[in-house]
Parts: C-alpha cells; sequence; structure tokens
C-alpha cells in the first residue's frame, strides 16, 4: 500500500493536514479548558456547526476528485451524501429502541403512527453499529457503481452526464418524500438519542463527532491524494483532456471513471454519515439538486483540481451562508447567485488557483494543473 | 308564473349565474321607482327580509321561498345580494342594505328596500346574512327556473338538463306541458330524458328506450336504481346500462389522450425555448426557469394595468412577455454567458447563479407570496363533447398556443436569413464566421429568441398554476429531460419529445399515482440516455458534443 | 428588514460564527428576550415570515404598554432559511448564544421536529402557532395551532350532518400532516359514520403538483355516482392553485362537490382567482371576517403596522397572538421568565381570543379553540357558516390511531409525562428516561 | 552528439524498439489486411471498397489528396470508426472490427495523429510515463510505482526525441514540432507492432524533419510502419512503397517513381502534389 503514504511527502498535503491538526486541537482545546465566560470560549454550539462545515469539506472534496481530475461534473452527490446520512440516521433510529414516543421496541415512533405492522426487510441490520457503517459506504457506492457503470459504459458524458445525475438525485428525493418508502417521508429521520452509547446530545459527544470529523476529512484528503498522485490520478487527467488519446494508449477510460466516481460517492457517504448525528436530522430535502448544484459551487469557488481548495471553498462559503442568514436573510440568494456568477465568470481558477501556482513549481512532478476545460 | 319551492336544481349554473347578475342589475333600475311610489312594499318588504336575518338555515330556507311567492319585483335583486353575500343589515337601526363593493373597511352601500344610496358604511356596523351551500344552491336554481320559460336557448337547456333526476309528481305536469311550447329539439330532448326518469322511477318500461344511450350521470344513476330490481324494468336497465358503460371506457381513453396531449404541450412550451439555446448555442441555460417565471409575471403585471380587462391583458401579455423574458436573455448573455464560450458547464453554474438572482429579485421586488392572475371569461369552463367528456377550455387555448409557437418557431428556423444564420453557426462555428456570418450577433439573437419564447411560456403557464418565484424551478428539471430526451438542438425531437413525454405521465398516473409515475418517467429518461447518449433524433454539429 | 437589524449583530453574528461568544449574564434590568424562529428565505418564506412580523408587532405592542415586569421586551430574530437541520442549529443559537427566554416560531412539523431534541436538551420554550397531525406533546412546546380534534373531525361532522355528505375523497400531499389526518378521519368515518370502505378515496401528490386533470376527473366520476359527495383537502401551499383553476375548469361547483379544505386560508386565498372557488369550504379557529371588534382592533394594528391596507390575517397569526399573550400571562403569574416556573404557571391560564370567546392552556399543553368553517367569498375572504357551539380542547393523542388510543399528555406534577399510557399506568419512552437522569443529575 | 549519430545508423537498433513478443501471428507475410473496407457518412463514400495489406516490418507511405480518406482509415484500424461492410485483420488472428480502442491499442497498434494530442496538462515526462507499455488495469494502474528501469527507459526516449530538457515542463507549452516529437515518443513507449503514424512532419523544420525521417526508417525492418504525410518531399526520402489513396478507395501502389510515372495519379493527384512539395 506504499501508494497510500506517498501524498505525505508532497508539501502541500503535509501543510493541509497541519492546518487542520492545529485547528481542531485549538477548538477541542477552547472548548474544554476555556471557562464558558471567558470572551475565547468555544461553546458547544460552534463546535456542531464546525463539524458541520467539516462534513461539508469533505463533501467538497469528493466532487473535486470527480470534477475537478476527471471533468466529470455531477450534480448528484447531494444523493450519494443523503444516503450515507439515511445509513447512519436508520442505525441512530434504531438505537432509539423502546424510548421512542410509542415505547416500540422495534419499530421507529413514524412507523408506528403510519401503522406498519412490521419492519421492512431494508432495516434490518442496521441496529448493530458494524452492519449501518458498512452501509454508509456501500449504499452510495452500489448506486454511484450501477450509475456510472451504465453512464460510463455508453460514453454519456459532459453536460449529458451532469443533466442525467442531476434526474437521479430528483427522482431519489421523490422516492423519499413518498412515505411508503419506509424512510419518514418528508420528516425524515430525527430525535435520535445515542450514537454507539454516547448521547448525542451531551457536549462531549458533539466534540468526539467534531473530532471524528476532523479525522475523516483528513483520511478522505489522503486518500484522494494518493490517487490523484499515482499513475491513475494522471491517467484521469488524461481522459478529462483527450479523452481519445487515452484510450488509444490503451486504458479503459470508462472503468477509470467508474472507479473514481465510485471512491468519490463513498466519500461522500461518509460525510452524510457524520453530518447527520450532528445536526440531528436527515430527510430528503439534502436530495434537492440545488444542494448538489451548491456543493460544485464550493468547489469551483476553492478551485478546482486543488483537493484544498475545495476544502476552503467549502468552508467559507457555508460560513458565508452561516452569517447572511443571521443578519439579512434576503441578500444570502443573492450572495450565493453572485457566487455562481463570479467563480465561474471572474475565477475559474478558484481561490486556490493563486496558491495553486506556487505548489505547481515545486511539485510539478506529481501535483496537476488547475485549468479544466470542462 | 308559478315557480315550484320544494324544486332543489342540482346542475352547474355557471353560465346562467352570470346573465343573472346583468339581469339583476337590469331589474334593479326599474325597481327603484316603483319601491319609491309603492309604500306598502317597503313594509312588506322589510318583513319579507326580517324572515331572512335569522340562525338556522331551515328558517331562511323558508324566508327564501317566500320572497320568491310574494313575487316582489325586488325579489331577484335581493336573492341575488344574498347569493353574493351582499345583502347585509345594519347592526344598530336594522335596516337591510345591499354592499355594492367589499374591499377595505368602509364599504359603499344602497337601501335593499328603496334602493337608495347611501354612501359607505363601516364593515362594523353590518352584520351579513350568510348562505350556506344548500341555500346557495336553492337560490340559483330557483333564479334559473324563470329561465327554463324565459331564458334562451342555452339557459333552457342548461336548467332542462339540471331537472334529470330531480322531476317529481307536482313537477311533471308543469314539465309536460312546458314540453308542449318548447320549440328546440335539444331541450326537448333533455326535458324528456328528465320526465323519463321520472316515469322509470314509476317502473315505466318504455323510459328505458328513451334513457338508452345517454352518458348523463343522473339518468346512469336512475338506471342502476332500476336495474337492482326484478322483472323487465331491470334487464332492460341493466342492457342499457352495459353499452352506455362501453362509450364511457372510449371516452375515458379520448379524455386521458386530451390530458397527456395538454401536459405534454405545457412541457413542450417550456422546453423549446431550451432546445434553442442549448441546441444552437450549447448553452446550459438554468435560468431558463426564472425567464418563464418573467412571462408569467409580465402576465400578471398586465392584469394589474388593465384592471377589469383580464382578457384584453392576457392577450397584450404575449407580446409584453415575449419582450421582457427577450431582454433580460439578452442582458444574460451580454453580462455571462459571452464571456464561457466553449465552456458549457461553467455556463450551467454562471446560469444557475442568475437563477437565483433572479428569484431572490421577485421576491423581495413584487413578493414572495403568489400573485392571482384572472382567468378571461373566455378561457374559463369547458366545452362539452358530451355529458361524459368536456375538455377545459383553458388547457385547449395552452395547446393551440403551444401548436402556434412551434410552428412559427420552424418558420423562423427554416424560412428566414436568421434561421438561416443560425443553423450555420450550429453546423459550424469557424466555417459560419469566415463566411461572414456574424456570429456573435447570431448567439445574441438565438438566446433572445430562445428566452422570449420562454417568456411565452411563462404567458401560457400563468393560465394553469401559480404565479410566484418558485414557478420556475418547477419547470426547469422538466424542461431539461424534454431537451434531451429529444436530442438537442432538434425542434421536432422537443416536439414529439414533449408530448410522449406528456402522455406516458397521464397514462401512467392513474394506476401508477402521481408521484410514481413521475419516478417512472425520470427513470425511464435516464436508462433512455445510456442506451441513445444523444436522445430520440441525435444531431450532428458543434452542439452535439456536450 | 435590513434596517430593522442593528449593525451590532454583524459583529456579533460574525463573532459567534468564529466560535467567540460572551454570554451575557442576566440581570433583573436587562431586556427579557423573545426568540423568533421562523423562515425568512426560501420556500416556507412565504408563510412564515408574516408570523415573525406578527411577534415583533406583538412585542412592540407589550413595550409600549410598559413592556413585562418593568422590563423590556427584545426580538431576536434568525433566519434558519426553510432549511430543516438549519432550524435545528438556529434554535441552539437562540438558547445557547443568544440565551433567549422563550423562542415562538417554526410552520412545518419537520422543521419542529428537527428543533425538538434541541428545545428538550436546552430546556427551552416553544410556541407553535401551526394546525398539525398532533400525536406529540413535549415537556417544552406548546402547541397553540389546532391539533386534529381541533380542525378535521368536527369539519367533517360538518359536512357529514349539515351537508349530508355520504362519500368521501381524502385528497392530501404526500407528507406526515396529511397522512395523519386521513387516517384519522378515515378510522372516525368508518366508526362513527359506518361510512364504506368503497365511499373513500384516497389520493395523494407530491410538493407544488401542478397538473391535476386527471386527478380531478377522477374525483368527478366518484361523485357522480348518485351520492352526495365532498373532498377533504389536505394539499399544501402552491399546489393549490392549479388544483382549484383545474376544478373550476372541469365544472366542479361547489354545490355539487364541495372542497374542504384544511391548510388554505387568507394568505393563500391572496394567490388565487376566487371568483370560481365561491362556495369552497375551509375550517380554521379563526377568520380574517371573525366580526368581533378583538378581530377588528387586531386587523387595523396589522394594517398599521405594515402600512398596507390590502394585508391579510390568518389562523396562524390568531395562534402567536393567543400564545404571545398566554405566556406573558403566565410570567406575570410566576413573577419571572426563569422556563420550569413558567410552564408550571402557564397551564389553566386563560386568555381571550379574536372570535369573542377564551382560550386556555391545557395540561397537556394544547389549547382550548372554537372550530369554524368558512365558505370562500369572492373577495378572497371566508363567511363563516358554522362554528362549534363551545370551545375545543387539544387533543395530543388522537383517539382514532391505534398506537395512542391509550396515550394522555399530562405536565402537571405529580404525572409530568407526555405520552403516559392509561391501559399500563407507564410514561412511555423517553420522557421516563429524562425525569430519571434528571433525578439521578439532581436538577 | 554521438547518440544522435549512432542513431542515424540503420543496422543499429535500440533495445526497447525491439517489438514486445506479442500474439500478432504473421506466419503468413502481412500484419494488416483490410479487405473490401467500406464506410460512408450520410451517403458520402469515405472508403470505397478499400483493400490494403501491409507486410511485418514494412515502412509504407500513404498519400492522397484531401478527402481520400485517409484519416477514416487510420480511425477504422483503431476501432474509432466502425466500417459498414468488408474485414480488417491484424496479422491473420486477431479481427480488429470485434475490438475496441483499448483493446487494440494493447495488440501493439499505435496512432500518432493528424493534430498532435499530447496530454497538456501533465508533464512530458508524465506523457511518456502514461503511454509506456504496462498493465493499464486500474487496479495496477493505482499501485504503480516508478521504478529505476522505467525511468531509464523514459530518459533514452526523452533524450532520442530531445525533449530530456523540457521533461519537467507541461505538455502544453511546448512548440507544435516539440509536440510532434514528444506523441512521436509516446508511441515508442507503447512498443507497438505497427505504428500508424498521421502527418508526423507537419510544422516540423527542415532539420526535425530530417530527424523524423532517420527515426522513421531506423523503425522499419523491427515493426511496421504507416506513415501518411503530404510532403512529397518528406515521403520521398523515406518511401519503399508508396499507396495512393483516392476518393476512399486504392488508386495506385509501387515504389515512388512507378507512382508517379502512373498516368492516373498524374492527372488526379501530382499537379496538386507539387504544389504541396
Amino acid at each position: 500500500m506504499h501508494w497510500l503514504g506517498r501524498p505525505f511527502n508532497e508539501r502541500s498535503t503535509q501543510l493541509f493536514l497541519l492546518v487542520l491538526v492545529l485547528a481542531v486541537t485549538l477548538v477541542t482545546v477552547l472548548h474544554l479548558a476555556v471557562s464558558p465566560q471567558h470572551p475565547l470560549y468555544v461553546s458547544g454550539y460552534t463546535v456542531g456547526l464546525l463539524g458541520k462545515y467539516l462534513c461539508f469539506a469533505l463533501l467538497a472534496v469528493a466532487v473535486d476528485l470527480v470534477w475537478g481530475y476527471l471533468g466529470i461534473l455531477s450534480l448528484g452527490h447531494g444523493a450519494f451524501f443523503a444516503l450515507g446520512g439515511y445509513a447512519m440516521g436508520m442505525y441512530l433510529m434504531r438505537q432509539v429502541g423502546d424510548r421512542g414516543t410509542y415505547g416500540d421496541p422495534v419499530l421507529p415512533d413514524f412507523m408506528v403512527f403510519m401503522n406498519w405492522e412490521s419492519l421492512p426487510w431494508y432495516w434490518h441490520g442496521f441496529d448493530m453499529a458494524w452492519f449501518a457503517f458498512l452501509m454508509v459506504f456501500l449504499a452510495p457506492g452500489a448506486l454511484a457503481l450501477v450509475f456510472g457503470y451504465l453512464a460510463f459504459r455508453s460514453r454519456v458524458t459532459g453536460v449529458y452526464l451532469s443533466i442525467i445525475t442531476q434526474a437521479m438525485t430528483f427522482a431519489l428525493m421523490l422516492a423519499f418524500f413518498r412515505n411508503e418508502m419506509g424512510f419518514g417521508g418528508n420528516n425524515g429521520l430525527t430525535d435520535f438519542y445515542d450514537i454507539l452509547g454516547f448521547d448525542l446530545r451531551s457536549n462531549a459527544t458533539g466534540l468526539g463527532l467534531f473530532i471524528a470529523s476532523g479525522i475523516a476529512l483528513a483520511f478522505g484528503y489522503l486518500l484522494c491524494r494518493s490517487i490523484v498522485a499515482s499513475k491513475l490520478g494522471r491517467v484521469c487527467v488524461a481522459s478529462r483532456d483527450a479523452e481519445a488519446r487515452t484510450r488509444f494508449l490503451g486504458y479503459r477510460v470508462e472503468r477509470v471513471q467508474l472507479f473514481v466516481f465510485v471512491v468519490s460517492a463513498m466519500l461522500a457517504g461518509l460525510a452524510g454519515a457524520l453530518y447527520v448525528p450532528q445536526v440531528g436530522i436527515i430527510n430528503p430535502s439534502e436530495f434537492e439538486p440545488l444542494f448538489s448544484i451548491e456543493i460544485v459551487v464550493w468547489v469551483a469557488l476553492g478551485g478546482r483540481a486543488t483537493l484544498y481548495g475545495a476544502v476552503i471553498g467549502a468552508i467559507l462559503v457555508n460560513y458565508a451562508k452561516t452569517i447572511f442568514t443571521g443578519v439579512m436573510p434576503d441578500a444570502w440568494l443573492f450572495a450565493l447567485g453572485g457566487l455562481f456568477v463570479i467563480s465561474t465568470v471572474l475565477l475559474p481558477k478558484g481561490i486556490a488557483g493563486v496558491l495553486a501556482h506556487r505548489f505547481r513549481r515545486r511539485e510539478a512532478s506529481n501535483t496537476t494543473k488547475t485549468e479544466v476545460p470542462a | 308564473m308559478r315557480i315550484p319551492c320544494t324544486f332543489l336544481g342540482h346542475a352547474r349554473w355557471h353560465a346562467a349565474m352570470t346573465r343573472i347578475v346583468s339581469l339583476g342589475l337590469l331589474c334593479l333600475l326599474i325597481a327603484i321607482p316603483v319601491a319609491a311610489t309603492a309604500q306598502d312594499d317597503v313594509d312588506n318588504g322589510q318583513a319579507l327580509l326580517e324572515a331572512l336575518d335569522v340562525r338556522s338555515f331551515q328558517d331562511k330556507a323558508e324566508a327564501i321561498n317566500a320572497i320568491i311567492e310574494s313575487e316582489d319585483e325586488r325579489a331577484n335583486d335581493w336573492l341575488q345580494a344574498l347569493l353574493d353575500g351582499d345583502l347585509q343589515r345594519h347592526k344598530d337601526d336594522g335596516r337591510f342594505v345591499i354592499v355594492t363593493d367589499n374591499v377595505g373597511r368602509e364599504w359603499p352601500v344602497i337601501d335593499a328596500l328603496s334602493g337608495d344610496d347611501l354612501g359607505e358604511m363601516s364593515r362594523r356596523d353590518l352584520a351579513r346574512i350568510n348562505i350556506n351551500n344548500a341555500l346557495r344552491r336553492q337560490l340559483r336554481s330557483a333564479l334559473s327556473m324563470v329561465e327554463l320559460y324565459t331564458g334562451d336557448r342555452d339557459e333552457r337547456r342548461e336548467a332542462a338538463k339540471g331537472l334529470i333526476g330531480k322531476v317529481d309528481d307536482e313537477l311533471s305536469d308543469s314539465l309536460a306541458s312546458r314540453l308542449e311550447n318548447e320549440s328546440d329539439e335539444d331541450v326537448r330532448h333533455r326535458l324528456n330524458q328528465a320526465l323519463a326518469v321520472y316515469r322509470l322511477e314509476q317502473g315505466d318500461i318504455d323510459a328505458v328506450e328513451t334513457l338508452a344511450g345517454s352518458l348523463n350521470s343522473d339518468v346512469r344513476v336512475a338506471l342502476t336504481r332500476a336495474a337492482d330490481g326484478e322483472g323487465a324494468v331491470a334487464d332492460a336497465a341493466q342492457a342499457a346500462l352495459a353499452d352506455i358503460e362501453q362509450t364511457l371506457k372510449l371516452n375515458r381513453g379520448a379524455e386521458t389522450l386530451y390530458f397527456g396531449l395538454s401536459m405534454g404541450s405545457v412541457l413542450v412550451l417550456a422546453a423549446i425555448g431550451l432546445a434553442i439555446t442549448f441546441g444552437v448555442m450549447g448553452v446550459i441555460n438554468m435560468a431558463h426557469g426564472e425567464l418563464i417565471m418573467l412571462g408569467a409575471y409580465s402576465s400578471w403585471m398586465m392584469q394589474q394595468l388593465l384592471p377589469g380587462y383580464p382578457g384584453i391583458a392576457v392577450l397584450l401579455s404575449i407580446p409584453v412577455g415575449f419582450l421582457v423574458s427577450a431582454l433580460v436573455g439578452v442582458v444574460i448573455e451580454r453580462s455571462v454567458i459571452q464571456h464561457l464560450k466553449g465552456r458549457p458547464l461553467e455556463t450551467l453554474l454562471a446560469t444557475f447563479g442568475v437563477s437565483l438572482i433572479l428569484q431572490q429579485l421577485v421576491r423581495t421586488v413584487v413578493s414572495p407570496l403568489n400573485r392571482s392572475v384572472t382567468t378571461p371569461e373566455w378561457m374559463s369552463g369547458s366545452v362539452a363533447i358530451n355529458d361524459a367528456l368536456s375538455l377545459t377550455l383553458n388547457r385547449l387555448y395552452v395547446m393551440g398556443f403551444a401548436v402556434l409557437v412551434f410552428a412559427a418557431l420552424i418558420l423562423v428556423m427554416h424560412r428566414t436569413r436568421l434561421g438561416l444564420e443560425v443553423r450555420a453557426v450550429t453546423q459550424n462555428r469557424a466555417m459560419a464566421r469566415s463566411m461572414g456570418i456574424r456570429a456573435t450577433r447570431v448567439d445574441i439573437m438565438t438566446f433572445a429568441l430562445g428566452s422570449g419564447v420562454a417568456g411565452l411560456a411563462g404567458v401560457a403557464l400563468a393560465q394553469l398554476t401559480n404565479v410566484g418565484p418558485n414557478l420556475g424551478q418547477s419547470y426547469i428539471i422538466d424542461s431539461f429531460m424534454v431537451v434531451v430526451f429529444g436530442g438537442v438542438g432538434n425542434l421536432w425531437g422537443t416536439l414529439v419529445a414533449g408530448l410522449s413525454l406528456g402522455i406516458i405521465n397521464q397514462v401512467l398516473e392513474p394506476w401508477a399515482g402521481a408521484v410514481l409515475a413521475k419516478i417512472m418517467v425520470l427513470v425511464f429518461i435516464i436508462l433512455f440516455i445510456q442506451k441513445r447518449p444523444r436522445g430520440l433524433f441525435p444531431q450532428k454539429g458543434r452542439a452535439a458534443e456536450g | 428588514m435590513y434596517q430593522r437589524i442593528p449593525s451590532p449583530r454583524w459583529l456579533a453574528a460574525s463573532l459567534i460564527a468564529l466560535g467567540v461568544s460572551a454570554p451575557a449574564v442576566a440581570q433583573d434590568d436587562d431586556p427579557i428576550k423573545v426568540g423568533i424562529l421562523h423562515s425568512l428565505s426560501g420556500t416556507m418564506a412565504i408563510s412564515e415570515s408574516t408570523l415573525k412580523d406578527t411577534v415583533e408587532m406583538l412585542v412592540e405592542q407589550q413595550n409600549e404598554a410598559g413592556g413585562l415586569l418593568g422590563r423590556e421586551l427584545e426580538p431576536v430574530v434568525v433566519d434558519p432559511a426553510s432549511d430543516w437541520p438549519l432550524f435545528a442549529e438556529r434554535a441552539r443559537e437562540l438558547l445557547e448564544q443568544e440565551e433567549v427566554d422563550v423562542i415562538f416560531g417554526n410552520w412545518t412539523s419537520v422543521s419542529r421536529k428537527a428543533v425538538l431534541p434541541v428545545m428538550e436538551e436546552l430546556n427551552g420554550l416553544l410556541f407553535y402557532p401551526v394546525q398539525y397531525e398532533g400525536e406529540e406533546s413535549s415537556e417544552n412546546v406548546f402547541y397553540t395551532g389546532a391539533a386534529p380534534n381541533q380542525q378535521s373531525i368536527p369539519a367533517v361532522n360538518y359536512l357529514h350532518d349539515q351537508v349530508g355528505v355520504e362519500r368521501w375523497v381524502l385528497a392530501g400531499t404526500d407528507y406526515v400532516f396529511p397522512r395523519t389526518t386521513n387516517r384519522i378521519l378515515e378510522a372516525y368515518l368508518k366508526d362513527e359514520f359506518g361510512v364504506a370502505d368503497d365511499d373513500i378515496m384516497v389520493n395523494y401528490t407530491p410538493f407544488g403538483h401542478s397538473d391535476w386533470q386527471n386527478i380531478v376527473s377522477e374525483i368527478k366520476r366518484f361523485g357522480s355516482e348518485g351520492k352526495k359527495t365532498a373532498v377533504v383537502s389536505t394539499i399544501n401551499g402552491d399546489a393549490n392553485v392549479p388544483f382549484y383553476r383545474e376544478l373550476g375548469n372541469q365544472g366542479v361547483d361547489a354545490a355539487d362537490i364541495p372542497v374542504m379544505a384544511f391548510s388554505v386560508g387568507e394568505q393563500e386565498l391572496s394567490g388565487i382567482d376566487t371568483g370560481p372557488l365561491v362556495g369552497h369550504l375551509a375550517a380554521w379557529n379563526y377568520f380574517m371576517s371573525v366580526d368581533t371588534d378583538a378581530n377588528y382592533d387586531f386587523i387595523d394594528a396589522w394594517i398599521e403596522y405594515n402600512d398596507d391596507e390590502t394585508v391579510v390575517t390568518n389562523d396562524p397569526m390568531e395562534a402567536h397572538y393567543i400564545g404571545f399573550n398566554m405566556w406573558t400571562e403566565a410570567v406575570r403569574k410566576a413573577g419571572t421568565t426563569d422556563v420550569d416556573a413558567v410552564k408550571d404557571a402557564i397551564i389553566g391560564v386563560s386568555v381571550p381570543n379574536l372570535s369573542g370567546g377564551y382560550a386556555t392552556m391545557m395540561p397537556n399543553h394544547h389549547i382550548t379553540k372554537p372550530v369554524m368553517v368558512g365558505e370562500i367569498q369572492d373577495n378572497g375572504q371566508f363567511a363563516v357558516v358554522w362554528e362549534t357551539p363551545s370551545t375545543v380542547a387539544g387533543d395530543a393523542w388522537s383517539d382514532y390511531l391505534s398506537g395512542s388510543r391509550d396515550l394522555i399528555a399530562d405536565w402537571r406534577k405529580p404525572m409530568e409525562c407526555g405520552n403516559y399510557n392509561v391501559a399500563e399506568g407507564t410514561c412511555m419512552g423517553s420522557n421516563a428516561e429524562e425525569q430519571a437522569e434528571e433525578a439521578l443529575s439532581g436538577d | 552528439m554521438n547518440l544522435w549519430q549512432s542513431m542515424a545508423r540503420r543496422d543499429r537498433v535500440f533495445d526497447f524498439l525491439a517489438p514486445t513478443a506479442s500474439s500478432v501471428d504473421v506466419r503468413h507475410g502481412p500484419i494488416l489486411y483490410l479487405e473490401d473496407v467500406t464506410v460512408s457518412f450520410d451517403g458520402f463514400r469515405a472508403i470505397d471498397n478499400l483493400n490494403l495489406t501491409i507486410d511485418d516490418g514494412e515502412l509504407r507511405c500513404i498519400i492522397g489528396p484531401n478527402g481520400a480518406g485517409k484519416t477514416t482509415m487510420m480511425d477504422i484500424i483503431t476501432g474509432k470508426t466502425r466500417p459498414d461492410t468488408g474485414s480488417v485483420w491484424f496479422g491473420s488472428r486477431h479481427d480488429l472490427l470485434t475490438m475496441n480502442e483499448p483493446e487494440i491499442a494493447s495488440l501493439g497498434i499505435g496512432r500518432k495523429f493528424q493534430k498532435p494530442t499530447v496530454f497538456e496538462a501533465l508533464t512530458v515526462f508524465e506523457n511518456l510515463e502514461l503511454a509506456m507499455a504496462a498493465d493499464k488495469r486500474v487496479i495496477p494502474t493505482l499501485t504503480a510505482r516508478l521504478t529505476g528501469e522505467i525511468r531509464d527507459r523514459i530518459d533514452e526516449v526523452l533524450t532520442m526525441t530531445g525533449l530530456a530538457e523540457q521533461q519537467h515542463a507541461l505538455a502544453g507549452i511546448l512548440s507544435h514540432g516539440q509536440k510532434q516529437w514528444l506523441e512521436i515518443g509516446m508511441l515508442l513507449m507503447q512498443r507497438p507492432r505497427l505504428l500508424l503514424v498521421d502527418e508526423p512532419v507537419a510544422g516540423m523544420t527542415e532539420q526535425e524533419m530530417e530527424r523524423t525521417a532517420e527515426l522513421l526508417t531506423g523503425l522499419a525492418g523491427k515493426q511496421s510502419v504507416v506513415v501518411v504525410e503530404h510532403d512529397m518531399g518528406f515521403v520521398r526520402s523515406i518511401a519503399r512503397t508508396v499507396t495512393v489513396l483516392h476518393q476512399g478507395s486504392v488508386l495506385a501502389e509501387g515504389s515512388m517513381d512507378q507512382v508517379q510515372s502512373d498516368p492516373s495519379v498524374i492527372e488526379v493527384y501530382l499537379g496538386e502534389s507539387e504544389e504541396a512539395a
């Protein structure tokens, strides 16, 4: 597994990990060691907020992997995120056990009052953590595998792919809205109690989840880097820029695409799984096409094909969202819309574009350029 | 004339209603001098109205009959006012007034008895005399019985139709006599049916003869009742019912087809503009939905500018809607899209941003609430093919509109200089350039055209659904599906795709339910794209390389 | 809206987001903070932004009347942007950062469900003003909107007794409120009126459904069997306009097949051309057309506040009006804004409603309301045609759902339980646990 | 520059140019058959029952006016375009019409495009690395590591294509000529049995052209090379057998002189070719 270790000798990666670790530890310290009266105290609310940002950052990294390096603009990654979230949600739901409103040992509340007499087959096994956590990866992975196989095999690319990925997430949204699906319909899954025996309502658990998100982000980032830095990563870039040429060199482009697409989907699922316990609810609105497109804009603003750019973008946009919706709600959509336009028209390389230049000089051998003909 | 008061009509009196209103106002003018001269009428009238001002609706029903029987000249206006909820009583001096305009806090009123103008009164001082649906129906039927005797052909027909299943002994005689001096064939036919239903209830087997083949639901109910029984009548009724069911099946099929086509034409309208911008320029315009929305809003705007003339407003809003959206389109093209030549995925993101901005703009400038667009008289209601099948007018108009727009576009594309240049640019931009075609100009024109058409779609949609900030959102994905399914840059493809998707959807809906039907259609399209990545009618050339 | 927000909040907000916070230690002369948790952007802004204005208006009036306990009231507005997870986040912000004393907010059930755990964790106080599906009673939430037995059941009774309806179409948008309401109604119709299965037609459509041709023609067919038929509509928001349009155009007249709506109020009507809809019905606990001075005063104040003659009032606004007055009443009674004290004090509090009666807070945190049926008028208003003789107390747990038949809620000592099973004589589920924990942690 | 001179010696062969032991069966002579191949786009016959055989180790030049179907022919051989009729065999074992691009490529057919296509976002070094013959399935590619021998091989090609200095530069910034060379280099890394070279010297200086000529002739014998070229001068300098394509089918075949003396060729072609030369 030497290829996994490869990124560690990249400067950008070292820097990124350093910043991440410092940030997480700082927050932890400020949360635990500082007294609530102190102005530097980081409240549980803020920890939750930051944890959420980290999940979004991981999601953005996943999208950047396929868009930035493979040139596949997926407008449906929200679906993988949501599936991972639902897998986790189902686990948390089963953990409630007989503490639910109706005290039913097996059925979640919404099933009881929607008159489900027994647990639907696809809910079985989610009471076991290992199974649920496995599903967090398998469910989105399987969807990506089937969808990607069909799409890439028949060489659906560019705009067409983007549009059908959007159709996919839209269809899933409608499906999950249906109460017959047994996923709580519009309300989704909520009112969780504990995860792995830790009370979700305690600050300690919140902090734990925050740290977990940090680790997950580091892991996801490393995984993507090691793929990108490998020969496969170069093949990705090659097929992104000259697909036919890559085929003539003897590479099975569609398989490369499928592999990376599935990996990315699984990372998105992981992000979703960590997101759910921190916000305390998962419902079909995560499938909304708008959300998926928003993710893409995080990446575009941060800078494509530079994974850290995706992270920067995700955190910046969501931080902006937190402020705007707090201070001048009406302006939020203007701001977001403006971001879309600016990041595409004025900042084609994104914020990281500038930074990227420096790194590229140093690591010309194992990092790649940001210009992506979409 | 004698109006049987036990009779409760059961029919749609829309057509009749409007005439009653005018009729009522007319009588009002006549009524004033009459009332002024005859003093005793006033007291009598007061008494009649007093009877209305009670809590229980049964008593009110009695009071209404009393008014009708009184044959007072003002009866018509009173009932009309009562029907409209305009008959009110002053809380203090207890005199009855008719509110002529019940908007705002101060209402202009006239005296219900004398008809004198009493200026404005505060709504706080007035108590309206409530009616409910039962009373409303009674009023309408009472008012409209007049029609059966005095109304014109259509009114009589409506009235007669309403009588089916309502005939009792008392009424049957008066109807029989009415039948004598009824000239119009159709009215006679209906009166006959009405009487036949009555006779069928008396167990008259010949009645079945008259009723056979009728699709009228009341007739069917009567036959079903008869069929339950024993003996010859029952058998005859069952036979009659059987072939009625047959015809109904056919009608149902036709109906579904109509629904499909009308839904399809909406899809086509929404998508056709996209087919142009996407197909010709390879621009993924995510703001297309909002251009549709702007069209809808300009339709609303025109109605605000021309209060009282919804019809004219709708007609005017066609050019206006086109222009507004086209202009906005040009702005988008100049400000955003031209900077993203040949980067379709970027245009997708940028235009999506534009769509968000446009939405919020409407929210802050106009209102986050939906705006109400009134459907002009000539567009509301439906045309009855027969008693079981009737086509809704507004959708018929939209269909026709869609056909017109499509035809116009085909002409523009194949008969005009612009169309020629557009097609040239589509096939090979560089070549077209070198032949002296100003590609940028073509781009602007094309985008303006596509956007304008979106505006037209909006004008049409304003007659079918909400006019609100979210209007665009709900159509953008469908539009893209239609275009991709039909084959990018191929107008005919879009037409076929739109109509077929509409029909598929409507055929699926009854047994799959609305949600599943939509999901199925989406999945179908996704799979279809796997099979034929370039859609139904693939198109060669630059635009095809997504 | 911009100018209403004092600029320091900019700083505050960014500091908060930076994770830096300076919690104020509540002094007696500090203003009492009233949190407002309504979406001001996104799809729900349509309905919720007016509720936010309502509460702000009520706070203003209260301050003009000299505040509360001699202290000023200060509204704290946040925007959950119609995003359910954001509701939970904002609620936490209000309670942890802003330390508000009470929250008025939420519209959709899903947003309430998202906020619920936060409320219970941080022991907040939430007044929820919208009619909902019931099946819930939280220690920290007060439900000033209608429970099913305060809207749907009486409405169905009216249709059956007054209009003589024998066939029923239950049409709704596919989410929890319609699902639950229709299940309750189905059970009720069968038990009470012995309605046969094939005399009930249930239909669900997605949010914002716009093509109603098929469904309306099905309804017509269903209604043409000779029995009096009515539609009970729990269709939500945007889907209503095309629905009523289709009804009008296919000639379904209120006199033939009346539609009884549970989610269509004055505000929704303002977006519809009501001409063709005259006579269709809606069931609420308040109508703008209610003929009482209290109501006229409220409307006038509302018109002044918006400086717009055309604004309308609706049922959830009245619910906030009642909820706000109940809360101030309870605070006076308790002499403090301390959540636990107010929670105890508010049960049994009675305040006048806008329809000339009184609303009382019940031990199950639901209130008493009159139920009215109104008919749509051509001026976009409803005319009340029927009203329950007396007010009805909200029932948290429906008697017509198998799961909740035996459950009751009573937050008075000693029971203090939101879902007490009278059959087993135990307090089910979570609350029991929490009480145990509280007992241990000793607070 | 002694490596350069040594390269000029026709008999000397670089080890890495030695053909891969592929499964291609050439016992029956020809390495490539095209039989009665026909392709038409919207009615226009780009290839009109074309018959062509290339012997193992042969260096064949194909000339013809624009639209003669030269590039289309290459598309057919490499699996990019499927013919309407006819058969295409690689050796006597592999029916190319049943395979997709990657399969054909891995059989040992390398192609250089008319318009030089290199991976502009990658460095010269990376371009060559990707091109190199290796296990090209997903996971092996992911775990592949840069061994010393691979480096050596790449270095050799770098030196002989004269791109050693630019090896860490992005291919996007190379000059047109350099891109041509890089692409040829990538071709060499593939160790193909059959090279299809489309207009290799377009936009090259005289001297670059010579180097190319040297290289191609150096390859011949060990590997089969098919060169499509407009530049008659260049063709003359390397040609052994020349095939003239016209309107999608073979017009004439033989040595340069035979072809040039062929009246039909002169009629349709030479006039134009003189200008081209």
